[in-house]
């Protein structure tokens, strides 16, 4: 069998069901592959992984990855498992914020480590500086989790709406005293969690072909794992190490999680992309990505895995 | 022995301050969880909620206690809910790592007092060294690492070593160098080379403070095993613990793991400081 | 008896201190041939120790030469020449007395059976025996004087350097210590250079008194003693002998401001 | 390959070069003492450079130091504010409360063998507390700025100052005590003119260690939450966007901050502590 | 002169170490009255140091009582009764000879004034001026132990301990610091316990001679002197002091194993 390793972009939970479960399944053993899956984490930059040959393939947010190509590492996105996006901005109603126009002023809890720039072109486009300057937002780094919402030292905090919204919930708020701006309804959604590989091993036959049976095994996977919500769910209690994670927030979750995938049969769709391109173009004098990307996709390995 | 009395009155003075912050750090939430039901508070009900939040700005003692025993005496050492479990992990590269830093730090601390071009050379950057964020560099390290294939435990005992070997040198370098003018002299009229000088009198003397810097390394040892096991991806270990108890602001399990890290490290220290004892009264060096 | 152990020609050495250099020895010179038992004598802080340990290599001059068997201190040094008694009795705290004593056999060499015999045998001629296995603070001030002659004694050096060893303990022991080292002397032609502050003791043991004036130390007299090599305690009464204290005397008395 | 060559023959003629000054009778010299260093340390950074450039190692994982150089000659204004952010704020204030409360706590406990057999097993308990586990409970109770920063710095040095400050205050000898004694002496006097200038050497130990401990403490603690500034919030930042020259330029302002600082404190350890044996020869 | 300053009724005391016990004192009684000038000679080894530190509170004796002034040696240490010279000289080495000086005046909390007039006066006393600002390793073995008499000279204690303060020191110096030391106790009546290994320094400067013997240290011989309290130098010479002297040998003598 042929050795692949993926690495995770954040820790064991139902975001990656669809590996688990094809690894649980026996998916990849089928299409004669021996994956080890490698959970991410706050301190582990996927792309830096790859370049550093500690995995073959990794899961990666579309913003990040193309600003990585920019400078100077060449990632290419081989299949897109994930078709919309679940972040969000989760603020406490009491602040008095009910559109975005009502932002300057505040204080926003963001991710940074490569996940800041949807948000950044989305402050951009909104034309709110986020510097400190007269008429913007404070942006705090937000750590990993929601406390600065719940400890009231951001009036905003960002969320997925597979996981830390529920962790808001969880905690006692109720949804009437939140109020939630979803990325993808906002219109600057970007994509996420898809499966990126260094362009120069593509070229590589062999490569490629354990990528196709990769692809195949992984998106049968997520597939059983869309229809099967909570066995996958268990399985991938099954394979947290830390035991830390709850039974009913991984259930959630793997609910929340099946409706991002669901428009997805693995292929990435060129008008996600460009609506992505465009999106983190448009960021005014301080652009994510300066000129359009080239090659930073193909459809070569999701055609002959789903053909 | 003597010492159970004294350290159950100040143990049980900071668990009272304990309660008493928690109800006040607690409060607030219960103020507002109230509020939003609309019902009122009597005090009691302050006091009774901020005893039993499911995720408090900080737990009481007891909670932890609680989470503590469930975690250790209920769960098979074998499961990865077990704190044991989690603990032998981090241990295990604690022990590797201080083993390689304390090795690595007594040679150089050696090589600088033995040789003047390192002391010249290698203190400066053996400083700036530390300075460095291990955190920051703790992914690369592993990055590179892998990159030859060495993978599991080595990595992170390596970051513990980084941690732990300097406050070993520095502790070292002081105490080699401490032994006084006589003492010196006496060997010199004796014509001793530099080993002769080494075993029979700049390492003797150098004991009580290569065991303070021990205690010191060794605490040092478990930060960094903590701290390495961050950019392995947290799979396993007290440190993972902790990030994921963060992650899902589970307080009461952050807290439970970082006792049982204070507990581990106390235990190390311990230990050192008992081999100290030993090795100093043995050297008829406590009066 | 006439060739030269230690030869010193125009000493000088100075040192510098916060305030001002303190000039501690100058312009000396000196010859202590082989088998020479040689003491120094002379007022408080006039460079005794000084002059001893620029023999030993453990200070070096700022002027002048000295030789010792015709090579430098530094390479007799190495050569394992000297046996040092310091001022202070310098034991090491982390050591027993034995381990103390066996520090300089460890060194040299000696097997560890020859260790134990030699310990032994000193312990013995300090009047020590039974405290071997006491560490040196639960001695003392005396025994632990004691304690580090018999470490200078313990193995076979050829110049034996000897500051003060005997300040510290009542006249009967020191008078039985006299013996015993001019009994060593005589059996083995040891050189010996030997500090003390005792006219008599200077007298009894030397072949050669070199008096010292206070700072900057110079000799000022270099007496060589016509009492026969063979000297039982009571020479000491002897008007030959008396002579000699007195001519120490004085060079001492010359040397101080009082009076 | 050319590269990896001349990083190694220029290593060798640095290392014989500095063996032969500080061996030679200029070795105390100032500038020999300046340079035997700068030069060790020009060798890692040419060797560095050589490695990189002969291996092709690509940059996202080792970027060469003259990338780093243009790094931070190209963005002096942000590296400052962030300097200023941590190490001013952050570390520098955490670093004087966590010393100064550790010598407190060393001098009180001192004082009461009752408290010193309760509080120091019950002290090193609570000073183990990794970083990981404290900083996002302290950024938590803290908040976002300097202040959870500079916590996080108190935590970290208290225990190393404390230990190195109990064994210190130990360190004088019978005699000395005994001295003291027979003046009758009250307590006060004691430590102030006996146990404390002997406790000195240790508590210079502690205070070094507890400079570059001060410097991680403030820059990790960023990674736990922080506001859009600081050194510890650029480098979580770069690493995630692969900006490895920005990192590399922020961890080099550390060392160098962090060498002075640390050698700030060894200049005036040598000023208190001249009569120690180890400052002597 | 008859009240007693000191009383030791039957005291033992007892050291554990490693290897045993060792018995320092046993069954000593002695009074000590005020002005009293007492001088404890005796082997190397016999308790001398032990029966000081007792006297001072820095041993607590095993068995049988000690007062001081009526109360304990604590609470006499309390009231500052003690000037105490150790054995080996003890100076901080932090502080340089006149800080080391003005060490206990500071505890006691004199005038800065007077501490600069005392300091002066007592290194001139002990022939020092000029090295007040010199550190004590910078000083020779003999310059250490001046200054550590200084040191306990510089204040008015009324009990002065003083544990072979003048070894070091050569003749004629030393002879010079008895007549002072003399002259001193003259004028301010104090009461001096003073540890000697020199014979006709103790019958020269003591009232009172105790003699004791080699472990366990019991006291074998105490001579009240019958010489007058003005004492030239020269009284070393009248028959009387040299009966003194030979009755002190001879107690020496019989605590020794030698001959
Ligand atoms: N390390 C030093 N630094 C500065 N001055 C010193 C040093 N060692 C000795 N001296 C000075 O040199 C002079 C001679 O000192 P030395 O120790 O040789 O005297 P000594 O003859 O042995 O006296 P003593 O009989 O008191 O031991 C003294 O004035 C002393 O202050
Ligand atoms: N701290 C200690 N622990 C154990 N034994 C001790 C201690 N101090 C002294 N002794 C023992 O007590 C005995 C008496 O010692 P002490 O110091 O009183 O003698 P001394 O009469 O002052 O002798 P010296 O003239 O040599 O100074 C010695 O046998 C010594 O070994
Ligand atoms: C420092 C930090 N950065 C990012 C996230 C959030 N996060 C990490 S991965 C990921 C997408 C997949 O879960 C998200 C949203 C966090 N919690 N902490
Ligand atoms: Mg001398
Ligand atoms: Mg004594």
């Amino acid at each position: 069998a042929d050795d692949v390793t993926l690495q995770l972009k954040w820790v064991t939970q139902a975001q990656f069901a669809g590996y688990y479960v094809a690894l649980e399944k026996g998916f990849y053993e089928e299409e004669d592959l021996n994956v080890t899956i490698k959970p991410g984490g706050p301190d582990i930059a996927p792309s830096q992984v790859v370049a550093g040959g500690g995995a073959d393939v990794v899961i990666d947010w579309m913003p990040s990855a193309l600003a990585a190509r920019e400078k100077g590492l060449p990632l290419v996105n081989i299949a897109q498992p994930f078709k919309s996006s679940g972040m969000m901005l989760t603020c406490r109603a009491e602040t008095g914020i009910t559109s975005p126009a009502d932002f300057p002023g505040k204080t926003l809890g963001v991710w940074f480590f490569g996940n800041e720039y949807p948000f950044l072109s989305w402050m951009s486009q909104l034309g709110i500086p986020t510097d400190g300057s007269e008429g913007g937002v404070t942006v705090l780094k937000q750590g990993f989790n929601v406390d600065p919402l719940l400890q009231k030292q951001a009036d905003c905090v960002s969320t997925m709406t597979y996981n830390e919204y529920w962790q808001v919930i969880d905690a006692g708020l109720a949804p009437d005293d939140l109020v939630t701006f979803k990325y993808e309804d906002q219109g600057v959604a970007t994509l996420e969690d898809g499966l990126y590989v260094l362009e120069n091993k593509l070229s590589d036959a062999a490569f490629a072909d354990q990528m196709v049976r990769f692809v195949r095994a992984s998106m049968k996977g997520w597939k059983y794992a869309e229809e099967n919500s909570d066995e996958a769910a268990e399985i991938v209690l099954e394979y947290d190490e830390t035991g830390a994670q709850t039974e009913k927030h991984q259930k959630r979750m793997m609910g929340e999680i099946a409706k991002l995938t669901a428009g997805s049969n693995g292929a990435l769709d060129p008008a996600d992309y460009e609506r992505t391109v465009a999106s983190l173009m448009s960021g005014g004098s301080d652009p994510v990505i300066t000129k359009a990307p080239e090659g930073a996709w193909t459809h070569a390995i999701t055609d002959a895995a789903l053909k | 022995m003597r010492s159970i009395v004294p350290v159950l009155t100040v143990v049980a003075g900071i668990i009272a301050i304990w309660y008493g912050a928690a109800i006040v750090m607690n409060q607030q939430w219960t103020r507002d969880q109230a509020e939003r039901a609309g019902v009122e508070l009597q005090l009691s009900d302050i006091v009774v909620d901020t005893l039993s939040q499911e995720r408090p700005k900080l737990p009481v003692p007891h909670q932890v206690a609680a989470e503590l025993w469930k975690t250790t005496v209920e769960k098979k050492i074998t499961s990865k809910r077990s704190l044991i479990y989690h603990g032998w992990i981090t241990l295990s590269a604690t022990l590797l790592g201080f083993a390689i830093g304390t090795g690595a730090g007594i040679l150089l601390a050696v090589g600088i007092v033995h040789n003047r071009a390192m002391d010249m050379s290698v203190m400066p950057w053996a400083i700036a060294s530390q300075t460095i964020p291990i955190l920051a560099i703790a992914p690369m390290i592993i990055v590179v690492l892998n990159s030859v294939g060495v993978q599991g435990l080595i990595p992170k005992a390596i970051i513990s070593a980084y941690l732990s070997f300097f406050p070993v040198v520095v502790g070292m370098v002081k105490g080699l160098r401490s032994p006084d003018a006589m003492q010196l002299d006496l060997l010199k009229t004796y014509g001793a080379n530099k080993g002769q000088s080494f075993w029979k009198l700049r390492l003797p003397s150098s004991m009580p403070y290569l065991f303070t810097s021990l205690k010191v390394g060794i605490a040092a040892s478990l930060v960094g095993a903590i701290v390495g096991e961050l950019p392995t991806g947290a799979i396993r270990g007290l440190g993972a613990r902790m990030l994921s108890g963060s992650y899902y602001g589970q307080t009461i399990q952050i807290w439970s793991a970082l006792i049982a890290a204070a507990v581990l490290a106390a235990l190390l220290v311990g230990i050192v400081g008992l081999i100290q004892r030993i090795t100093l009264k043995r050297m008829g060096m406590t009066r | 008896m006439t060739d030269p152990v230690i030869k010193a020609e125009r000493l000088d050495l100075t040192f510098e201190t916060n305030d001002g250099p303190v000039q501690a020895l100058s312009d000396v010179n000196l010859t202590i041939n082989k088998g020479d038992f040689v003491s120094f004598i002379g007022p408080s802080g006039c460079g005794k120790t000084t002059f001893l340990r620029a023999i030993a290599a453990l200070e070096k001059p700022t002027g002048g030469s000295i030789t010792v068997n015709g090579v430098s201190p530094d390479e007799a040094r190495q050569a394992r020449a000297y046996g040092y008694v310091f001022q202070a009795a310098g034991l090491y705290p982390w050591r027993t007395i034995s381990g103390n004593i066996k520090l300089p056999l460890e060194i040299m060499g000696f097997s560890k059976a020859e260790q134990e015999e030699r310990v032994g045998r000193v312990l013995e001629l300090v009047d020590l025996a039974g405290f071997g296995k006491k560490f040196p603070w639960q001695l003392s001030g005396g025994m632990q004087q004691r304690a580090s002659i018999a470490r200078a004694l313990a193995f076979d050096a050829d110049i034996l350097l000897m500051d003060e060893p005997f300040g510290a303990l009542d006249e009967i022991v020191r008078d039985h210590l006299n013996e015993q080292l001019l009994e060593l002397w005589a059996r083995t032609e040891k050189t010996i250079g030997f500090v003390t502050h005792s006219i008599p003791e200077a007298v009894y043991l030397s072949t050669k008194i070199v008096v010292m004036s206070p700072r900057p130390g110079r000799i000022t007299d270099v007496i060589e003693s016509t009492l026969p090599k063979e000297r039982p305690l009571d020479i000491r009464d002897t008007p030959e002998f008396l002579e000699i204290a007195h001519r120490v005397r004085e060079g001492l008395r010359a040397g101080h401001a009082y009076d | 390959m050319t590269w990896l060559i001349f990083a190694l023959v220029f290593w060798a003629l640095a290392f014989f070069a500095n063996v032969r000054i500080a061996n030679s009778g200029h070795s105390t010299a100032l500038w020999a003492r300046l340079f035997v260093p700068v030069l060790f340390g020009v060798t890692i950074l040419v060797v560095w450079e050589g490695v990189v450039r002969g291996l092709g190692v690509p940059s996202v994982i080792l970027p060469p130091p003259s990338a780093i150089w243009a790094q931070i000659t190209q963005s002096v204004p942000t590296l400052w504010m962030d300097f200023v952010q941590t190490f001013i704020k952050g570390a520098l204030t955490g670093y004087l409360m966590g010393c100064g409360a550790a010598f407190a706590v060393a001098v009180l406990i001192d004082r009461s063998p009752f408290l010193q057999r309760g509080l120091l097993p019950v002290g090193n308990f609570i000073a183990a507390l990794p970083i990981i586990g404290t900083a996002p409970i302290l950024v938590m109770w803290f908040g976002f700025d300097w202040h959870s920063k500079a916590a996080v710095v108190v935590v970290m040095v208290f225990f190393p100052m404390l230990v190195n400050t109990v064994q210190g205050l130990a360190a004088s000898d019978t005699m000395q005590r005994d001295l003291m004694k027979t003046y009758s002496a009250s307590y006060w006097q004691t430590l102030l003119k006996l146990r404390l200038p002997a406790a000195m050497p240790f508590v210079f130990n502690g205070l070094k260690i507890s400079t570059t401990l001060a410097l991680i403490g403030a820059i990790v603690a960023e990674f736990f939450g922080s506001p859009i500034k600081g050194m510890g919030f650029r480098i979580s930042t770069e690493v995630g966007r692969l900006g490895l020259d920005m990192v590399w330029a922020e961890i080099a302002v550390a060392a160098v901050a962090g060498s002075a600082f640390y050698g700030l404190v060894a200049a005036i350890e040598k000023g208190v502590t001249f009569w120690h044996p180890s400052q002597r020869s």
